[in-house]
């Protein structure tokens, strides 16, 4: 475990009614790193995308698991998002603009994009089968 | 999440969505809102996004959507008072192409 | 793992700039069963009690973790504050009004009575050199 | 926490506490109230409670350590403004018993 670095780990049953919690949960966490209401907002917007999309996507069946994580250092937040649900196929594929395999249940397939646009960094790691992980950084008081 | 259904004159109906929308409450929040269109089947649906303190890309599906219903229907839609960040993600899924912004 | 109460746990590295976080975690989750102003305060408080006692008794050097777990059910809260320190030697006396170890750091010895007045059940589990476990209970929404 | 420090005639020192008064910052304000003991040797010390949205018993440390500091120059203390939930772990500790309450 980290010693330096603040950090925190949680889990949380994968239950919509976790996702305005998770969002609760990193805001508090951020705010120590002095962000800006803007900062903030992006933070608790891509957790929000990447917690739902282990809700929605990730366990076929109820008492699912999902892992928040957060490293503070000195303007950069880092969080992971971990579930072990049936993962990803092809990762590329997934990230792409519109691209949902629920269209049904009225997904946009926009979640890894906006993501992408609100975070500095976004990795995702996924296996078929054994889960996804979301990785995200975002740099906190610098200049762009 | 909160909807505050308006049944306007001249076939307008207007709704005001106040709180957070996300996944969880976009269920809640389609279905009033589809109730109010068979209801009504007006010709303009109004979104009020004035109250919307939060909203992630699960806005964008419930939006798109409705907008689906209501042309399937013959009527159109619009968004009005829209915050500067749910506007930042319905600009980034090309929304404005296809629902007009009052 | 619990599947039909609702459930979080959360790891933190023992250190006082996390008594607050603790505080906004454990009181948006208790949220969700819709407790009075005074609720969420008693909770929070009692809360704040236990991870200050992780903090402040368990661990002599840093680097160590504090656990906080928390179950859901209509009416009932129950939270777990877990520490694997130096544990407690004499769990009665601990708990008893005015007694502590630390009064040169201005402990007023009243963390565990402040606890068992504002929650419902408090059990202290602890073994020397193990850590310690504290266990509360809330009922909320409940005429007494 | 924030400590906001008045020095009123007649060697009363004001101090007003706001915001979450926890383990936590227990040890800045201890720091900032005794330097302002130790530099007026006031007469009485008046710690104005109304602002303090949280406190848990290590507010009771903080409080009886001032009270004997100021005690030990020969002066008294007293609290002011002390909101329902801070009274109740005041009066849990017996500090009503030597400390007045404005
Ligand atoms: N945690 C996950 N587990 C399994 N599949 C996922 C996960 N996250 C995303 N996906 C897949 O990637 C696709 C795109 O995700 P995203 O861009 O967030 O859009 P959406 O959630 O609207 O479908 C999803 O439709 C799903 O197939
Ligand atoms: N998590 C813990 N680990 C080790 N010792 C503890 C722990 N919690 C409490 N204690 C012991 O119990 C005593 C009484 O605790 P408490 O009533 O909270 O008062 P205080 O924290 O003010 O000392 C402490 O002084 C300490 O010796």
């Amino acid at each position: 475990m980290e010693q330096h670095k603040n950090f925190m780990q949680m889990e949380i049953p994968a239950r919509s009614e976790n996702e305005g919690f998770a969002r609760v949960v990193i805001g508090a966490f951020a705010s120590r790193l002095d962000p800006t209401m803007e900062e903030l907002a992006d933070i608790k917007t891509a957790v929000s995308e990447a917690v739902t999309n282990a809700i929605v996507h990730a366990y076929a069946n109820p008492g699912g698991i999902i892992a928040l994580e957060a490293w503070a250092e000195p303007h950069r937040l880092e969080v992971a998002v971990r579930d072990c649900g049936r993962g990803i196929d092809n990762v590329t594929q997934a990230m792409e603009p519109f691209y949902t395999t629920s269209p049904e249940t009225e997904r946009s397939g926009m979640g890894f994009t906006v993501m992408q646009s609100f975070m500095d960094e976004v990795e995702v790691h996924s296996q078929s089968g054994h889960g996804t992980t979301v990785r995200m950084v975002k740099r906190i008081g610098c200049e762009e | 999440m909160t909807t505050q259904i308006h049944y306007a004159p001249k076939g307008v109906l207007r709704v005001r969505l106040e709180g957070e929308l996300d996944h969880h409450c976009a269920f809640q929040v389609r279905r009033e809102l589809d109730e109010a269109i068979d209801w009504s089947a007006p010709a303009v649906l109004e979104l009020d996004m004035a109250g919307v303190t939060f909203m992630d890309s699960s806005g964008i599906g419930v939006v798109l959507g409705r907008y689906k219903r209501i042309k399937s229907q013959g009527g159109s839609m619009r968004v009005v008072n829209v915050p500067p960040r749910v506007d930042q993600i319905f600009s980034m899924a090309g929304l404005y192409a296809i629902i007009a912004r009052g």
